[in-house]
């Protein structure tokens, strides 16, 4: 530990214990949610705590790593949220990282401050594996884009005042290369948000519908054509954030079933002294221990500066886990599982894990994407023959 | 007992397509599912005009005549459809019991009205704890001056809530007797269950001293129980059967229509190999089904084998299959509009229904002698 | 029954009653093995009874298969093999739809009467899903074609005098269309037979080093560059025969977990009232008994003229049955299983099994190509793109 | 015991890879199963003069004085290079237990012999029914004027036919008591087994009156046991996820390789996805075997939970990979001259050396208190 760190370390905490009250309310790692702003976090951003990794022109003091956890800590001691956002704050990253001089002056320290609602415009009906294959149409006149398509799987989309947007600007470009990244204003007439029926029979998402929406030119950020190098970006950001336990806005929700584990369960069946379901509930817990051992060990990994397969092997085991945990709990509960409702918790519990589980399996990348992806970039499999590469957009089957 | 060609049976499963194809649309499950009974009155007079709901009923109480390897036939096409109503609990399960009970007057009475449709019927034969075994019985029968009346708890009554008629097993004498009783009865509180498959319809019955009449003379009756759960698992097994093969052709036409990263998903191998696992899955409950139900018709004395076979066969394929499609359509299975989860909802009551498929498969090696 | 069926059956009984005494060799149903030459089988062909569906001037009485199977299930009540060669011999067959008149006239009666011993030899070291990327080179010179190349996992070729060989006679068409297909004699100096030791510490394969080995022009079976269409039609009947159960030489065999089921296994354990255990011995008890009504199921459906996918199914089907009763045997045994040799033969059964399973899911086409084949033969799931279909073999990547 | 920086263990598992690169290749190993003894017996002086023999024997008997931590990494290279040798029985197990007693004589006497790998010991602590629990435990220990003998019959004993000191768990006055016997001792009578690992040597030890020296004074000793199986469950975890890491990187080198169809194999879904689930469970066991070495090493109190979850881990985790191994290779791997079936063997072997996985599944749940 250097002096500089013991000072930095006495600043935080003296800064801290003159500023944070703990009544005040939290933030969600993915950056505050719309209407999150609070005086709070309007001190910090101000105090430079909030991205201290920032040059000090974004709020910043362009601190080391190491340095800024030493903040990250010390903010985390206090139960005090807002900083660290220079890590986990995904639209603001994207927005610093890719926006026009006067767009970042203007977006970035409302994002940071939680004075703006934010969405993803990125799924398609016809582009969910294949993201790259999206097909709402952004055209430029004058000094503002014209937006027509639809986007789904949006959360947060009602409240949001801007969305992350993909769309395609070129349709003779290859598909990769077609396409630009904005910030869309939600709030406009061109922009219809319909709740999207669940079959959990919730409505966490939305089908946004865009006829005729309006981006200002300034929103584009990224090169024209060069969305996919933002999308990218902003999805490593996602995956960082989900990748520390968080949930981000794309993936799943254990639900009720965090609740009581399965042994509690078994007991309360009555059942956990059957032999055959011990194996099971033994395996499943299994899983779930092995799943957090291995982002321990991918961390340490990671903070040793060694690259580490491990991050991007959690949601894949999150998704077995959950399909075997919803299978489990219904052989537990026999008959029972075939109720649901407010008197029936243990099967409202199980039915709805064992169609909750597929939010996982499928969202933000289904397992089989996800078996490609960890085939290819972590035991480096070569890729299969792409039909679609290198092929002006309009040309592909099913254009 | 009226004789049937694979002809017949092929029309029969013909006619039946044909009406659900006009009749039992998705839409209309959708509607139905919805409503508080749980069935189409108007498709029901249909399928009882068409001698689906007598199927198996014999054909001096005014049905069909039909035997096992019929009606499985026939509930392959029924759980393709997804068809709500009380098929299996009136027509199958209270038909059955009636005709494996020797009560000439029981029949007589209610048969007739239960092959045209008019007179629905269903069976309480388990209590809270579900599991469909005599132990599992908690309903207690008394006997005063020749009347009987019962008293306790049913449970897991598929289709209880719009029963005209039902058929109870309980404590009488040391052993199990079946008694009939009108829901209307005085002590009769039937209670509507939540269900997880919309399509399905379950209530909880109490009865405190309700007047009975006794059925067979209160003669030990969980034989006859046995005798017409074996028709309702064969019935089960075929809806199961159906339904699997409804879900993977479903599936295998979206996956060659869905075209992502230029070409349709079924030519990944990731959604063709999981398609052909699903087609052994679907193939072998086919074949489970269709044995139980054949030897079931032959009187085979390792017929309770093939029953117990087919029920964890097919109960275990539909799931594997209903779950599965939901993965290889991805999204857009996901949303409530899109029929898949109705499917997995059918085919999760399915496997619970009667017993579940662990406990099928421990019966399956205890008939084969370990 | 027509009258005619009648007289046949009467026909038939009668011959068999005359001639048929029932201390003789039986049959493989892949056509008789080399050496298996009898009186008896001289005595079928010659009588017509061999090969009943084909014309009368191959030993034949162009019966309908209807009649044909008269024939058959008469032989069968007797006991008595040699007729149904017209289904089952995969050699006759073959000869007889693709070799010349006059070479046929030589090897179809040779065949019938089991005077040939025969051999496979088609896959290789750099060919094995892939089979139609043989790289064995036949080149003509005069009246004969000059073959040299590698082939592996041919049964009985140390006794063999023929091998059904699919060589390569053109490089620059595509791999499908380049190949041919000969009776190659292999009781010659350029065919070199190695045993192959297997996993299971057995030999019943070989390799076969082909140097300058010499094919006479008449035995090319089918056009110049059409031996692909010619393999396609032998394969075809060989899996027709795997398909009725009987095991063709690239089918795998149970070995010696036939000889005693799960349950018995279960009982000498002390196992059998494990519920755990239990549950998987009906599984796997389950599977065999499936795979049984399926075949059952489809032949019927056959029978009956409609085309049935179970058939393809069955191969499938025995991999996870063999692989599953391996896993399920070593369970029942525990710290036994550790053991080999005569002295442990349970120990023996489960470890063999455990590695011969894989002579099912592997050999006569992986697990993996079977699904390929059912998902698109069966289901009509579209091909993949194909690198190398129309492309000149010597331009394909590998080669 | 000494203390080992995160360098300093990445040195020894380096110096280790690159000695068993020299002297323990595919060829050495097979070389070396073929022998009756089972170990080359340079390739064990030169493991005991670089200390691994000796890793976990305290400094002051000429070991490493390391931990479960060292040992546990150390492991995951031997398992990964199939070492044939009594490295487990010698240096972890019997050593163990020597460490573990509290007899000063028998350690001062054993251990530096042990840790310079002149002399192999190793524990007889189960019998035919295997088990290594207490009530597996068949042979009995007899006091005579102040000496010991042993009757009964221990197996399943690690490379029991090449020790020079067999370390004999025994029944003694009404508790499991640990003895030391010279296998050259009248009435000891070693018969080797077997076994389906060729890299594997077990052996079945008869004892009839044989003259034994007692241990830490007939002490019961079944906790020293299990103190000495929690170091040697570790080790073997290691070794599991050692070796199913190799076996994963072969694969998915040959994936890339070979080419069919115009492409290497690896860029099929089929392969592709099989190799993704694989580093799955090899990661999974990777990290259970380290952290149940962290906890026995941090005397945790969670540390029996964590040496279970490894246990069945790592067993089904070697054996999964190794199995699908030979699927994903095809044909060449059902050769006898590739290696692929070697580590098959080793893993069924591994799977129940010291208890199967579905015993450890279930001590595991029983550990964390259900």
């Amino acid at each position: 530990m250097s002096q500089a760190d013991d000072d930095l370390r006495e600043e935080v905490r003296t800064w801290l214990a003159a500023n944070w009250e703990s009544d005040q309310k939290g933030r969600s790692p993915a950056g505050p949610p719309a209407g999150a702003a609070t005086p709070w976090l309007t001190k910090v951003v101000e105090a430079r705590w909030a991205v201290p990794r920032w040059p000090r022109e974004w709020y910043g003091r362009a601190l080391t790593d190491a340095q800024a956890r030493i903040v990250e800590l010390e903010f985390a001691a206090a139960g005090a949220p807002g900083s660290g956002q220079d890590r986990a704050n995904l639209w603001a990253n994207t927005a610093l990282a890719h926006g026009t001089q006067s767009f970042k002056a203007r977006i970035v320290p409302a994002l940071l401050k939680g004075e703006v609602g934010m969405c993803l415009l990125y799924s398609e009906p016809g582009a969910g594996s294949d993201l790259a294959g999206v097909r709402t149409r952004a055209e430029r006149h004058g000094d503002q884009f014209v937006i027509n398509g639809q986007k789904v799987w949006t959360s947060m989309a009602a409240d949001a005042d801007y969305g992350m947007l993909i769309a395609r600007t070129d349709w003779d470009a290859p598909k990769h290369k077609g396409l630009s990244f904005f910030f869309l204003p939600m709030k406009q007439p061109g922009v219809e948000v319909r709740p999207l029926r669940q079959i959990t029979d919730e409505a966490h998402f939305n089908e946004v519908f865009l006829t005729d929406a309006i981006a200002p030119a300034e929103n584009l950020l990224g090169p024209l054509g060069g969305g996919w190098g933002v999308l990218l970006t902003a999805l490593a950001y996602e995956r960082s954030v989900m990748g520390e336990g968080a949930r981000g806005p794309r993936s799943g929700s254990p639900g009720p079933s965090g609740e009581t584990n399965l042994i509690a369960l078994a007991r309360e069946a009555g059942r956990l002294n059957d032999p055959a379901m011990r194996q099971d509930i033994a395996q499943v817990t299994a899983y779930k221990m092995l799943n957090r051992l291995n982002t321990a060990r991918g961390k340490a990994d990671l903070a040793q500066g060694a690259s580490s397969p491990i991050m991007s092997l959690g949601k894949l085991a999150m998704s077995r886990i959950l399909h075997e945990e919803a299978r489990v709990r219904t052989e537990l509960l026999g008959a029972q599982s075939l109720l649901e409702g407010p008197n029936h918790p243990r099967a409202e519990d199980a039915n709805f894990l064992s169609l909750n589980a597929y939010f996982t399996s499928i969202g933000g990348g289904t397992d089989q994407i996800q078996r490609t992806i960890i085939g290819e970039r972590m035991l480096g499999l070569p890729k299969e023959p792409e039909v679609d590469r290198d092929i002006p957009f309009r040309q592909v089957r099913g254009v | 007992m009226a004789t049937f060609t694979q002809e017949d049976r092929a029309s029969l499963a013909d006619g039946l397509r044909r009406l659900l194809g006009d009749f039992g649309t998705e839409a209309d499950v959708r509607r139905t599912m919805e409503t508080p009974d749980g069935y189409d009155s108007d498709l029901w007079r249909r399928l009882a005009e068409m001698g689906i709901v007598g199927l198996t009923i014999d054909e001096i109480f005014g049905g069909g005549g039909a035997g096992p390897v019929e009606l499985e036939r026939v509930m392959e096409e029924t759980g393709a459809a997804l068809l709500c109503g009380p098929l299996l609990s009136s027509g199958v399960l209270a038909a059955g019991l009636l005709q494996a009970l020797h009560d000439e007057d029981a029949a007589t009475r209610l048969l007739p009205s239960i092959a045209d449709g008019k007179r629905v019927a269903t069976a309480a034969l388990t209590g809270d704890a579900g599991g469909w075994t005599p132990e599992t019985v908690t309903v207690d029968a008394a006997e005063t001056a020749g009347a009987w009346s019962l008293s306790g708890v049913a449970s897991f009554v598929t289709h209880g809530q719009i029963a005209d008629t039902l058929l109870v097993a309980a404590r009488a004498r040391g052993t199990i007797a079946l008694f009939e009783v009108d829901p209307t009865a005085d002590g009769v509180s039937v209670t509507p269950l939540p269900t997880f498959d919309r399509t399905l319809r379950l209530a909880r019955i109490t009865f405190s001293r309700t007047g009975a009449r006794v059925l067979a003379g209160g003669a030990p009756a969980w034989d006859v129980v046995e005798r017409a759960l074996d028709m309702t698992r064969v019935a089960l097994a075929g809806e199961q059967a159906g339904g699997a093969r409804r879900v993977l052709d479903m599936t295998v036409d979206y996956a060659k229509a869905r075209v992502q990263f230029g070409r349709p998903i079924g030519s990944f191998q990731a959604i063709k190999h999981m398609a052909a696992d699903l087609l052994l899955e679907t193939e072998s409950a086919t074949s489970a089904a269709r044995h139980a139900a054949q030897a079931l018709a032959d009187g085979a004395s390792d017929a309770g084998v093939a029953i117990s076979l087919a029920a964890f066969t097919c109960a275990d394929a539909f799931s594997a299959v209903a779950a599965a499609s939901i993965q290889m359509h991805g999204g857009i299975a996901f949303t409530w509009a899109h029929p898949a989860h109705l499917y997995l909802r059918r085919a999760r009551a399915d496997a619970q229904l009667f017993g579940a498929p662990a406990f099928y498969r421990e019966r399956y090696l205890r008939q084969l002698g370990a």
